[in-house]
């Protein structure tokens, strides 16, 4: 089981998560955070003040995945999330010891 | 008096009311959220503790015919005795003098204890605002016995603010993130609908300081309509040209730089001349905001470049602009008299320094008697949390 | 009826009227995120019920010369033949009709079923509000003839209002997290916006109900400034006092209960009375919310500790403060007098007990027809999605 | 003119330029977070824009006794020898051309261009809406001696402002988003701030447009009441029952809906009459609403739906209820004259016929001149970054 | 060291952190997610038009915790987490290689 | 590669950044968590009835990092982090198996 986590430009949810509905993926979790990176952030101006805003916004996705289905979200999730330009994010995957459905009590990918 | 000039002079005392809380919004959008409910609540606690002081004695201070051209007796103290004129007189004065109090309260957000607000408001209400208001809004006032024009409280209301917003914060000192960090304004919604509140509350302010539903409030009226529009246009066509952008936050601030530089000749000027005073009013508060860096005090929301930049502005434009042929009895420069341009000027002089004086006496007097700064740590935390225990959002 | 005082009740019931959003605003900052639509639907649709039933029918029922001194009869249904001064004032009063219903949800804010709350809203409007109306705003009213003394709806709005919340909350059962979990207003710029309109749209509910742009408008106005402020700093200080905090919901709350107390009196007492009632309004509200807890009913946002209390508390000194020298005609014990202590004392209790029983049986009647209660999920889920599938805000 | 009618025309005047930045507030809260001040802006800064243009020359263009019946002269060019009366009655009109092109806005939401609008706005009011105004504000205007009504301006405002919004969005398309993605309210309470201060401010429109405080003014201000009251009846019914919900976001639009239906007749009709007419306005702006996906155009925040149709209806419905026993000089169908319908099908057909060319001309040029449209990047990334380089809310 | 992660109900924030307090966990950290899953968003109404909101409101708990006691934290979520309808979220454990206290610096179980 | 976590007191999150930058490191993301541990709480009033508000507004960072460079990382945030008082939060580093650049496609250390 692995945890599959994305940073994606905010209005790329959409197709991201429509792509991974077709490949059969049915749940994620979803949260604003803001990044930092080689994407510039922007400037604001407040009574002629300028100032610089770092952080861009982006979206995290969260999505657990049996091992032989991963590569395929990857791949999913890097060419839906894709514009080519700087700021497009970050997938990473990493291990997962154990999954439990709380409504059942379900484990490992019967939790999915 | 006649139940239309009672009933416009009602409608304009609720109006003037009405732009407290708007002030309140209208700062306390710009200030970081954890900082908000102390905004707010600087100025609704000016509400009562203005009004209190009125009732008690700062209307007799002002107005009692008895006393000395400087400070009136307390014949009037419990507003006693005043007929029906002088009743709605008293109340249309009274909200012109609570919201000069809450005015300042923008210079020092974010740091100031609120007892020290609580202290410094009533010592000022007392003290500074009946000195200045009955100089230049009683029949013997002293500065009007020197020809000065103040139509709707230029100097009583704005400059007298503005100075003292410099007063208090040279003792107070800058909020710790000033220059460190970006400090934005956390809801400008929430300033604009400040904005609107003030903006309509100002008919009140200024066509009622007309005294009646007559042709000189109408006058006023219509300077105000164009002077607001035209301060607008001033500050924004000038940050359009120097920073690439139109800010809603600087249409805001240009409505306000406009009204108040009209509020000292609202009842003297024609429409066009109200263009003038509004767009320099714009323009200069503009000015001033972006060279704000260079002094050595932080004014959080810029009381000083909006409020004292545009009524020192206003003042010395009504020795320009005045035209008796729209309203007063004094005519300035384009009307061929240079006659106002000298109690102008020492009118707009004497206010700024006697309530700087004043001012800088009861902040230097209460920081040692009760301290004026909340903590490092309270001024981290949030004054919302350390000084009133609430929070202004909860996102459950 | 001449210009001024035309202009004068017209600027007054557009105040009223707005009002009601204010309330909308008041409460729908203090409730958690996801009952905020419900509650501002709660208030706005009180306005076409009332207004729409007040046209039809509910003006004729409580003003109507025809009928009995207890309900009018239906001469004047559709408005029918009223003349400029009658249609007025039947606007003005549509506007205290409609707050009066609104006033009421505060209390059953979070659980209370949307198409029970519409016919709670059009049979308390059709039934309550005209019987206690007319006892005292008619001129031939039963409390009327008792002496009883309700300048601007004390008793009429503020004491039925808040007693009738009593009755419907009893029947409606408590909301589920009540004395579970923390309950945190949402949004308290919101309530302050909303506190905004109240007090500015309050200058109208008192000082209009004049009648006239004269002498008693002034000093209905002159007391609703003053007492406002009284009730603000009343419950700050009791509230700073107790637990060491003055915060910006007491604040706000001060202000509506010194409103509410002086409501009654504003036409009849000097500033300076209205000053004591204010404070005495801001400082027993503070103690009823306070105490709260002791009584078995959910009452959420205490439209019982601030409207019923101070209402009641604001009845009650009409008979202390009245005095015949500043409006009306009838002087209270500091006056002299004790001529108005029974009848304000029997009209507040009638006014109370007639509303509370009238409201219980409607309620227990919609109960038994329709239920007053969403099912526990809806409530959990919140009211605005499960009454009016939209929400109050979308962060996108 | 006497104080009253003074007094309540300068009230009327206020209560109407609050209606812009109510307008804002309203419009604000239905957009998303991204677009929300650029939304607030286009409002506000067509204050300034018709305010100058005003005084330079749009009234004379529109009231100037010289000229002809289509357009004035330029002798009243800077305000220049207005009295009272005639200043005062500027003021109010002022305010009216300020709202009729902050109305277009809503239309254009989330994609057009900041100096596209600046430039349309100032086009606009100064071309079209003297035209329109004078053809049925002047006394001798063209489409006035035809013998239309409009009482305050249903085909001066709304439906001048409702057709110019299809002329503008067909040139300048539909948002990248529309039908593709949902697009909910980012924030419903400031959306009901902003009904609030437009219902409140809709007393001074149609009140304030009887020209003084007396029998007509009354009339208006409770057919606005009651109308106001049955347009939001009217689309919650019907809403209700096609969708299951009542929502929040429908009864402040039906709400504007009644307002707008009743303002042309507002004058003219019963208090039973304008029931009907804020009803039919509501059930109509619903019905447009709902069908709104059949029409190939992006009309963002429903411009059309609410003011052209609603105005239509409005405008045709004085046909049908006016009653010169109300006020007004003219009769409908129901007080037994068909004399009403041709001029009211006539100019109302005119209206939107001549103000839809007119703008569909102006946007156009302006297209092929500076381009209206944003880039797709700037749409994506917001307007409020891309016209204003500044963001609504700040969390921290 | 394991981390939990658990994707829960709102309105069972209460419930699980009063039991996991009970086992004698001293510490975690909560965040607002949006789910997407098995379990249905629900319709809004905006002037006659639908959405559909597929995302449901859930919140996201992350608990440090020694391998010993993480079983009896799964346990504890499950049970304090449950309702039994669908939407009820799902709980994953991750391996972790190192655990420190910022304030002392202290590192793995003594970081708790 | 490793994946770090952080919850630090907010005020921090400025100092951590720029040594983070010094370091050399080009991105991360940072979120609102609501922390619960030692730290108390605090109290808010509303109408004199008090509410003890258990959650401490905390900010969460990730940082990928390579391995060689994760010890840095770890002692850069706990020094530029710290303050000495009860709150100041937690550091953990966890495994990651894979990380891909969206834009690029690049995978491992390039992907940074
Ligand atoms: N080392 C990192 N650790 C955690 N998040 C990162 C890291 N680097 C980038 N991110 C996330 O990915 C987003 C995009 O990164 P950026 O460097 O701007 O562009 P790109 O990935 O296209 O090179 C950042 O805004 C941030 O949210
Ligand atoms: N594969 C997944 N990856 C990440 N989060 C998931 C995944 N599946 C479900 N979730 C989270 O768990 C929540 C509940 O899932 P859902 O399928 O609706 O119900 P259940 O877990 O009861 O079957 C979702 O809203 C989402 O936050
Ligand atoms: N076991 C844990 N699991 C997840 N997060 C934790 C845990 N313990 C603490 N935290 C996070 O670290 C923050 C600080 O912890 P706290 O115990 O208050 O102080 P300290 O780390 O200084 O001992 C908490 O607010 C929470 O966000």
């Amino acid at each position: 089981m692995k945890l599959i986590v994305a940073f994606l430009k905010p209005f790329k949810l959409d197709d991201v998560k429509d792509r991974l509905q077709r490949l059969g993926v049915t749940g994620m979790s979803v949260s604003e955070v803001r990044g930092f990176g080689r994407q510039a952030g922007h400037t604001e101006v407040y009574r002629g003040a300028e100032y610089t805003v770092d952080f861009v916004p982006k979206i995290r996705i969260e999505v657990i995945a049996s091992d032989e289905i991963t590569p395929a979200i990857v791949r999913a999730i890097t060419e839906a999330g894709h514009t080519g330009e700087i700021g497009d994010g970050k997938i990473i995957v990493m291990p997962v010891d154990e999954v439990v459905r709380i409504r059942t009590g379900e484990r490992g990918e019967d939790a999915l | 008096m006649n139940p239309g000039d009672i009933a416009w002079l009602l409608v304009s005392a609720a109006l003037v009311l009405l732009m407290t809380p708007g002030l309140a919004l209208f700062y306390g959008g710009m200030v970081r959220i954890r900082h908000v409910l102390n905004m707010l609540m600087m100025n609704l606690v000016a509400i009562p503790i203005v009004t209190i002081l009125w009732v008690i004695g700062t209307y007799s201070l002002m107005f009692d015919e008895a006393g000395n051209p400087l400070l009136g007796g307390l014949g009037a103290a419990g507003l006693a005795g005043l007929g029906t004129t002088a009743l709605v007189g008293s109340a249309l004065n009274l909200m012109f003098a609570i919201i000069t109090v809450a005015l300042i309260s923008g210079a020092v957000a974010d740091r100031m204890k609120f007892t020290a607000w609580v202290a410094f408001a009533a010592a000022w209400s007392l003290i500074v605002y009946p000195l200045v208001g009955r100089s230049l809004f009683y029949g013997g006032g002293v500065l009007r016995e020197l020809g000065a024009q103040d139509f709707a409280g230029g100097l009583v209301v704005h400059v007298s603010a503005g100075v003292s917003a410099i007063a208090l914060v040279l003792v107070l000192g800058p909020r710790r993130s000033h220059r460190k960090e970006p400090i934005r304004p956390h809801s400008l919604p929430l300033t604009m609908i400040g904005a609107a509140l003030l903006w309509f509350g100002w008919f009140g302010f200024n066509a009622g300081s007309a005294g009646a539903a007559g042709e000189t409030a109408v006058t006023a009226f219509m300077a105000t309509q164009v002077a607001a529009a035209a301060g607008m246009a001033g500050w924004l066509a000038l940050e359009w040209r120097l920073t690439g952008s139109p800010t809603l936050l600087g249409a805001v601030s240009g409505v306000v730089a406009g009204l108040v530089a009209v509020t000292p000749a609202a009842g003297y000027i024609s429409p066009v001349s109200a263009m003038a005073v509004g767009a320099l009013g714009g323009l200069a508060a503009y000015g001033a905001v972006r060279m704000k860096h260079r002094f050595p005090f932080d004014d959080a929301l810029d009381v000083v470049g909006i409020h004292l930049v545009g009524g020192v502005v206003g003042s010395l434009l009504v020795a320009v602009f005045a035209n008796s042929s729209f309203g007063g009895s004094a005519d300035g420069l384009l009307a061929g008299s240079a006659g106002l341009v000298w109690p102008q000027v020492a009118s707009t002089a004497i206010v700024a320094a006697g309530a700087f004086a004043m001012t800088w006496v009861i902040a230097k007097a209460l920081d040692s008697l009760i301290g004026l700064r909340v903590s490092d740590r309270e001024e981290l935390e949030g004054l919302d949390l350390s000084q009133h225990e609430e929070s202004a959002y909860s996102p459950e």
